[in-house]
């Protein structure tokens, strides 16, 4: 039988993939914000997977608001990555500083 | 026709999956062959409508039979082509596109009722999950259009993947005014929830939903007058201009295959799906020998005959135009109909929402 | 001429200014106003007999014809008016009424004056409704065609034949309907100018044979060019369609060959196409040719060069560009040999040491304005054409025109001709030298006669005179002597000394520096070499030959095969013929003519470069780039040219102070040469005079290349020898025996035969002068 | 304000569409105009600009005196045209080619034609197997040329005062 | 192995496989499909959790859309990858370490010695008559009700935000207006203006 832990260790891995990601591609405005969903996923696994055990659905519930958050976050963050790469014909994170003022 | 039965039912039973992948092929077999003979009678509905006769050669046994065999031919010539796959592109996903076209467009078949109880997986949510198999369906076009490495594949899929996403808004709202009426996202449900007669259909009370549904559904298969994709005369051919062999038949069967399926869910949610149309009147025992997967054919027949009667009437839309359509005229209609609908339901106004 | 001496007219409402006495078709020409013309060729007399040219003249009753009315002060032309129009319209429409509607099949169809005509005057129906006039067609030879339906009567041929070639040869017969140009008797037109008249004429009435049928005017695109056959250097108009030359027609240069060219150049490009042309590298191998590629076989000539060293014998022809003459004359120094010549023909080189360049001593067109000419050892009739039609307008202007010859030619125009044994040419020239006071070194053995001292007075009374030496001249025995004999007559009579070129570069060679005592531009060299006759003595070491036959070029055809038998012998050429293939070891084919770009210099001086008009048939290569090529492989320095222009600009940077001058410094007066009991007379006939002309077949079929074929004897001698004519004798000259027919020709002096060189078989005979034996 | 409002309600419910489809509607009952092609041919003008074919005369000889002008007037460069005299002398095409593929049956070679020998025929079925098959020869367009020459003959002088 | 072990097992395999190339392949576009895919295998392993809604949700919103709009980015960008790809190799050894690190911390924190099957039993089946979308709409308009519209008016101020930053206001691109154009009267495209006639 599957255990809450398998889920919990799974989405653990997932995390620290997401994590390991940033550090990786940090200069990619793009994967830097794939790598958040990456991290959202994790935590919506672990939701889910401990209101299922627990029986409970607050938990999916806030995955859900989880959910529409970032589908707005996603949605404004590209569109100022492609307001970046208008004005400076690149998506590198060291560039976002200059868009100020 | 016992024995039949009985082998069925001991293979449903004791060997569920191969029973899953037996009911699996029941639906997908007569499935394609619909696709099949849907392209010859677009060809030969159009050719009717312009005053031509269509495909009337190929037939079968040395007989002409209309040109009944055409779609075979054409099936076997589509097989032997090569399938160039263009320097540069990127091979796996040039290859992956055309199934990732059609799959979603099967997928969806799954949830689908066929008659009282006649579905493979009766799932609760089965209107999300036909949402949700009909905006997996982009992916083939842009995956398409990016991997064959063409400036005109890219705009192609640009283009027809904008206005898909974009209808598929309008088609999400009119569902939803579906749901809200229905009460359920079961389909089998929201058929049930029609019953009555011909004017307990949701056409009636949904109207503006059922003409934005069918005509979303029109855009949303790049069908003409919305085939800006195709756009021969600007972009060659869209988003597989690549293509060819099995490669492009697949994405030509799932265009098909989204086109029938449209049409389906249109008859059933919409026109009542597999209830007759003389329920509640004084000729209804007499055709209570019918089945309903009869009448679900029917009207879905109906509908898409209409797809091939757009085609053959109206011009090609410009692209802002269809946008426009889109986003100005369908999604505002849909959300104050929707609205209205809310109230009706809650104040339980007509007879239909009681 | 001053403004005072003009008078004005008024041509169409223009102010002209015209000479008095010239013609209205001049004066409207150089004014660029068109009146249509078919008989009145600006070359030719005036005839006035096509009646295409009537215009409109105030006070003049009827039309007049612009081409036979003078100018008169105060007159009023309108040639566009309704009565000019009428009158041509109408001359037109009597012209179309027999003129065959056959343009399609015309050659003319295209470039017809008359058709470019009758598309402004013509009606598009006629009103002649009778059966069209037929002629019948004279045969005129393997080089014009004739067409004489279309002839409308323009009298053009005719008046060319009798003004320019000098031969009456066509005429018209009959009156009226009955008018027909033909040739009298049925003959061929002989005449060396006679592609001419394809030229003048305005319809497809003549038209030339080895072009008939083969291209239309607007296929074909024009390239110009420079004829390279003899020392006129014409100007020419290749006309080439789809990467074939398929005519050659002349350009107009006063100064050279005013609108005409001589048939040997206008027919020679049809050596281009011919089966004898050479398609790829060949080597010799145990005595088989066999083909190889171009690498491999410069890789061996390479190899074969820089073994020879400096004892290769480079020998160039005189028709070569400078620029390959440069670049031959570079890569034999350049390998440490000065063993180099072009003057193939040439037997005497006394004077190699004390003479300056040679050239023809003043501008072409002043020989038509002297008073005198006396021409030594040449038939520039045949040799030059032009230069010989030149001479002609000098003699038709009242000059006397002298000949000194071994034997009689026919001439086109009345001259003295003075006729000896070749060894009396000397002492004739020397009796002349004598009656004009030139010192008694020179002149000891001199034989006075009245035909001298005529030949002497006519010289020393004109104002303008002129002393030419010809090619028989040049390739005489004594040709040192002759001219210093020349010089000396020339000096003391007040005459101008001048050579006339055997070939189309002579002159350009001797400022290449392809001779062993010149350098490029021309200046003295005093290292040791060898010229032509030393090689030919010699008979030892590598030869290097550029596009010349390795036999029938040279003088002496058996010592040469000796000398090209000794060691290996790489040839540049664009033919193979049977000497080549017999000789040669190593075959680099080239491009000859139109396939290549040049530069050529003339007799007068003039360096006349032209472009390629064709690419090199198969393989072939241009000549200067195997020679470029070949410097390269044998590392030699200076070689880096990427055109023939870089290599033209720097033998020009060499010639900038080079002047053209016939001076001897010191004269040679020993005769080396005595006649035997039977002396031949070599002489080049016109159409064998080099490897492409003998390979053109519409020449080779003519009658002047029939009759370069024969053995000429007078019949006093042919009886002595018992011979007779049109019989085979046979020639036996070092040894060797030749065949030749017979013919009977007075003008051969007694105890001498003339013999032609350079025809198939003069390779088995000796030197161009010397004892010969003619047996039966 | 009548015309906005009527083009309103009009638009509305989309009155021009289902007049559109209407038309359609009535089209795909309407008898069908459909040749059926091999069985069936459409009839062809004497004017059709198909094939090319070389003419001859009566007597057996072949109409072309290689005037070239219809190599002059052909605008897709497709003919290739050599002549030479013949062993009698006159004037003939040693080499007449004509490339299928550039020619674009513009029938200018036929007007241009002063002997009616290039002449475009009726033959329209024709196909080849090779491409080097697309040049056709003087050979095969004189045979085409006799196969047809009842045809052609008559096609002419019926045109004849026409032209 | 029961079926849902053997799901679970060969669905997280994948998913961990696919993340990782998420943050290991070169160019963006398989990175966005990969991540695609990700999302598939999550839904499939929330369905293991009967939370059937949210797995649709997640395939509908984010497959379906927020991906989409990735890949639009992605595509019409003219990103420089080489670029993008400068340091990856330095920093791989950074990165490696501290996801280890936190790898390790976490598993031992939710290993199954503190969640596994005796502590967190598997859960009864749902009835029959259980619908998880159902349950979940309850829950939302009852006590989730203000959290909800919060969330709405999150979205609803996301996609004035994203539209306001992207649009461009191009002065030289020129439009049409179609219902005008429909409506145009004679009048306004005609004037006729009576002048005098000139000689």
């Amino acid at each position: 039988m599957l255990a809450l832990s398998d889920y919990l260790i799974l989405s653990a891995i997932l995390f620290s993939l997401s994590i390991a990601g940033i550090f990786l591609n940090r200069k990619n405005l793009l994967i830097l914000l794939m790598c958040v969903e990456l991290m959202l996923l994790a935590v919506n696994m672990n939701f889910i997977a401990f209101s299922h055990f627990l029986g409970d659905l607050s938990g999916q519930i806030f995955v859900f608001f989880i959910l529409t958050v970032a589908a707005a976050e996603a949605a404004i963050g590209l569109a100022i990555l492609v307001v970046l790469f208008r004005n400076k014909r690149s998506i590198n994170v060291d560039d976002i500083g200059t868009l100020k003022g | 026709m016992d024995a039949v039965l009985n082998i069925w039912s001991y293979i449903t039973t004791e060997l569920p999956l191969l029973g899953i992948l037996l009911k699996i092929t029941v639906i997908m077999l007569p499935l394609m062959i619909l696709v099949a003979y849907y392209t010859w009678a677009e060809r030969k509905v159009i050719g009717y409508m312009q005053v031509r006769i269509g495909p009337n050669r190929v037939g079968f046994f040395g007989m002409h039979l209309l040109g009944l065999g055409q779609p075979i031919a054409d099936a076997v010539k589509l097989m032997f082509k090569e399938i160039v796959i263009p320097t540069k592109a990127s091979p796996l996903l040039f290859l992956i596109a055309p199934m990732l076209t059609l799959g979603p467009a099967l997928a969806a078949w799954a949830v689908f009722p066929f008659d009282e109880g006649l579905v493979l997986a009766d799932v609760n949510a089965g209107l999300l999950y036909l949402l949700a198999m009909t905006s997996v369906g982009v992916y083939g076009i842009i995956i398409a259009g990016w991997a064959s490495n063409s400036k005109y594949a890219l705009l192609g899929a640009m283009r027809s993947a904008a206005q898909v996403v974009s209808y598929e808004i309008a088609m999400g709202f009119a569902l939803v005014g579906v749901l809200v009426a229905a009460g359920s996202l079961n389909l089998g449900q929201i058929v049930q929830a029609q019953s009555g007669s011909l004017l307990h259909w949701f056409w009636l009370p949904l109207l503006p939903l059922f003409v934005i549904y069918f005509i979303s559904g029109v855009a949303e298969t790049n069908r003409a007058p919305f085939d800006v994709a195709e756009g021969e005369s600007e972009i060659v051919a869209g988003f597989h201009v690549d293509y060819s062999g099995m490669a492009f038949a697949a994405f030509f069967l799932g265009e098909y295959a989204n086109m029938i399926l449209i049409s389906a869910l249109s008859a059933l949610m919409f026109m009542g799906g597999w209830l007759s149309p003389f329920q509640g009147t004084f000729l209804e025992p007499a055709f209570a020998w019918v089945p309903g997967f009869f009448w679900l054919v029917l009207k879905t027949f109906v509908f898409m005959f209409l797809f091939l009667w757009f085609r053959a009437t109206f011009p090609r839309y410009r692209y802002d135009q269809i946008m426009r359509l889109g986003w100005k005229v369908f999604i505002p209609i849909t959300i104050v109909w929707i609205l209205l609908v809310a109230l009706a339901v809650v104040y339980q106004l007509p007879w239909w929402f009681d | 001429m001053t403004d005072e001496t003009l008078v004005s007219i008024e041509v169409d409402g223009r102010e002209l200014k015209a000479r008095p006495g010239a013609m209205l078709i001049e004066v409207t020409d150089a004014n660029g106003i068109s009146i249509p013309r078919f008989c009145y060729h600006k070359k030719l007399s005036i005839a006035a007999n096509c009646r295409m040219c009537l215009v409109e003249v105030e006070k003049a009753p009827k039309p007049l014809p612009a081409c036979a009315t003078p100018v008169a002060e105060g007159m009023k032309v309108h040639t566009k008016s309704p009565l000019a129009l009428a009158a041509q319209k109408g001359t037109m429409e009597f012209l179309l009424i027999n003129h065959p509607l056959d343009c399609p099949i015309c050659d003319q169809g295209g470039e017809c004056e008359l058709q470019d005509l009758a598309m402004g005057y013509g009606s598009d129906v006629s009103r002649y409704v009778e059966a069209k006039r037929v002629v019948k067609d004279p045969d005129l030879g393997p080089l014009v065609a004739t067409d004489m339906t279309r002839c409308i009567h323009c009298t053009r041929c005719v008046r060319f034949g009798a003004e320019i070639a000098g031969v009456r040869e066509m005429g018209a017969t009959g009156r009226g309907e009955h008018m027909k140009i033909g040739t009298y008797v049925q003959h061929s037109v002989d005449s060396e100018l006679s592609g001419n008249i394809i030229d003048v004429c305005p319809v497809g009435a003549l038209t030339s044979k080895p072009f008939r049928f083969r291209a239309r005017a607007w296929e074909l695109q024009e390239y110009p060019s420079i004829a390279c056959h003899d020392g006129v250097g014409s100007n020419l108009a290749i006309h080439v369609r789809r990467n074939q030359v398929m005519r050659v027609v002349p350009r107009d240069n006063e100064a050279v060959n005013e609108c005409w060219i001589s048939d040997r150049d206008r027919f020679s490009y049809e050596a281009l196409n011919a089966d004898e042309r050479l398609p790829q590298p060949m080597l010799k191998q145990n005595g088989q040719w066999r083909p190889i590629d171009w690498q491999s076989a410069l890789n061996k000539a390479a190899e074969i060069l820089k073994q020879a060293g400096g004892s290769l014998n480079t020998l160039v022809s005189p028709n070569a560009t400078v620029e390959e003459l440069y670049l031959a004359q570079k890569l034999t120094r350049g390998l440490g040999s000065n063993r180099i010549d072009h003057r193939l023909s040439q037997a005497d080189f006394r004077n190699d040491d004390n003479s300056s360049l040679r050239w023809l001593g003043l501008p072409i067109a002043e020989l038509e304005q002297q008073q005198a000419v006396l021409v030594i050892g040449g038939n520039p009739r045949k040799d030059q054409p032009l230069l010989g039609h030149r001479l002609r307008k000098a003699a038709l202007n009242g000059a006397a025109i002298g000949y000194i010859n071994p034997c009689r030619f026919e001439l086109n125009y009345a001259a003295e001709q003075l006729v000896t044994s070749p060894a009396g040419m000397v002492k004739a020239l020397a009796g002349v030298a004598k009656a004009l006071g030139v010192s008694a070194d020179l002149v000891k053995d001199a034989i006075e006669s009245p035909a001298t001292k005529a030949l002497a007075e006519q010289l020393k009374s004109a104002e303008k005179a002129a002393v030419l030496l010809g090619n028989l001249a040049s390739s005489h025995p004594d040709f040192a002597v002759l001219e210093s004999l020349a010089a000396a007559i020339a000096e003391n009579a007040g005459a101008r000394l001048g050579h006339l070129p055997a070939a189309a570069n002579a002159v350009g060679a001797q400022l290449a520096g392809a001779q062993p005592n010149r350098l490029p531009g021309g200046k003295p060299n005093t290292q040791t070499g060898a010229h032509c006759a030393q090689m030919l003595q010699d008979k030892t070491g590598t030869s290097l030959v550029l596009g010349l036959d390795p036999l029938l070029d040279l003088a002496d055809p058996c010592a040469a095969a000796e000398l090209f038998g000794a060691g290996p012998v790489i040839a540049l050429s664009a033919f193979v013929s049977p000497s080549l293939h017999q000789l040669a070891d190593l075959l680099l084919p080239i491009g000859w003519f139109a396939e290549s770009s040049g530069t050529l210099v003339n007799a007068q001086g003039d360096w006349q470069s032209y472009a390629g008009a064709v690419s090199p048939q198969a393989e072939a290569r241009p000549a200067w780039k195997v020679l470029r090529v070949l410097g390269n492989l044998c590392n030699l320095d200076g070689f880096e040219f990427n055109s023939s222009e870089e290599v033209l600009a720097e033998l020009k940077a060499a010639c900038a102070e080079t002047q053209l001058s016939n001076v001897i410094n010191q004269s040679c007066n020993s005769s080396q040469f005595n006649d035997g009991p039977l002396t031949r007379i070599g002489y080049y006939p016109i159409y064998a005079s080099d490897m492409a002309v003998r390979l053109a077949p519409s020449l080779q079929r003519s009658a002047d290349a029939r009759q370069g074929r024969l053995l000429r004897l007078n019949a006093k001698t042919a009886a002595s020898l018992g011979l007779k004519p049109g019989a085979n004798a046979v020639i036996n000259q070092s040894g060797r025996h030749l065949e030749m027919v017979l013919a009977l020709d007075e003008g051969v002096p007694d105890q001498c035969a003339l013999i032609p060189a350079g025809v198939p078989g003069s390779e088995a005979l000796g030197p161009l002068f010397g004892p010969v034996k003619i047996e039966v | 304000m009548l015309k906005a409002l009527t083009h309103s309600i009009k638009s509305l419910f989309l009155l021009e569409l289902f007049k559109g489809l209407g038309v359609t509607g009535r089209y795909f009952f309407r008898p069908k105009f459909t040749v059926q092609y091999p069985e069936e041919k459409a009839p062809v003008s004497p004017r059709f600009r198909g094939l090319h074919a070389l003419r001859r005369y009566p007597n057996g000889e072949e109409r072309c005196i290689a005037c070239k002008l219809c190599e002059a007037v052909c605008p897709a460069l497709a003919i290739t045209i050599e002549a030479e005299p013949r062993e009698d002398g006159s004037r003939r095409t040693s080499k007449y080619e004509i490339d299928l593929f550039k020619c674009i049956y513009c029938g200018f070679c036929e007007e241009s034609c002063p002997v009616d020998s290039i002449v475009l025929s009726r033959i329209y079925e024709y196909s080849m197997e090779q491409n080097s098959e697309r040049v056709i020869d003087k050979q095969r367009l004189l045979a085409i040329g006799e196969q047809y020459e009842a045809q052609l003959a008559a096609d002419r002088a019926e045109q004849a005062k026409y032209r | 192995m029961s079926y849902e072990k053997m799901i679970f097992y060969v669905v997280a395999a994948l998913l961990v496989f696919s993340a990782s190339m998420v943050i290991l392949r070169r160019n963006p576009v398989h990175s966005a499909l990969f991540l695609v895919f990700a999302f598939f295998q999550s839904a499939i392993l929330w369905m293991l959790l009967e939370a059937e809604f949210l797995a649709i949700t997640l395939v509908l919103v984010y497959v379906g859309a927020v991906m989409v709009l990735f890949l639009f980015v992605i595509m019409m960008l003219d990103i420089d990858v080489a670029a993008m790809r400068a340091g990856f190799i330095r920093y791989v050894w950074l990165g490696g370490v501290i996801a280890a690190v936190m790898l390790v911390e976490m598993v031992l924190v939710v290993g199954p010695a503190r969640f596994g099957l005796e502590h967190y039993p598997k859960p009864q089946p749902s009835a029959a008559d259980y619908a998880n979308t159902e349950a979940i709409g309850q829950q939302l308009y009852t006590t989730y009700m203000y959290p909800f519209e919060i969330a709405a008016v999150i979205l609803l101020v996301g996609i004035v935000a994203a539209i306001g930053l992207t649009l461009r206001r191009r002065p030289e691109k020129k439009t049409q207006n179609i219902s005008r154009q429909l409506q145009v009267k004679r009048e306004e495209r005609v004037r006729l203006v009576s002048m005098d006639a000139e000689d």
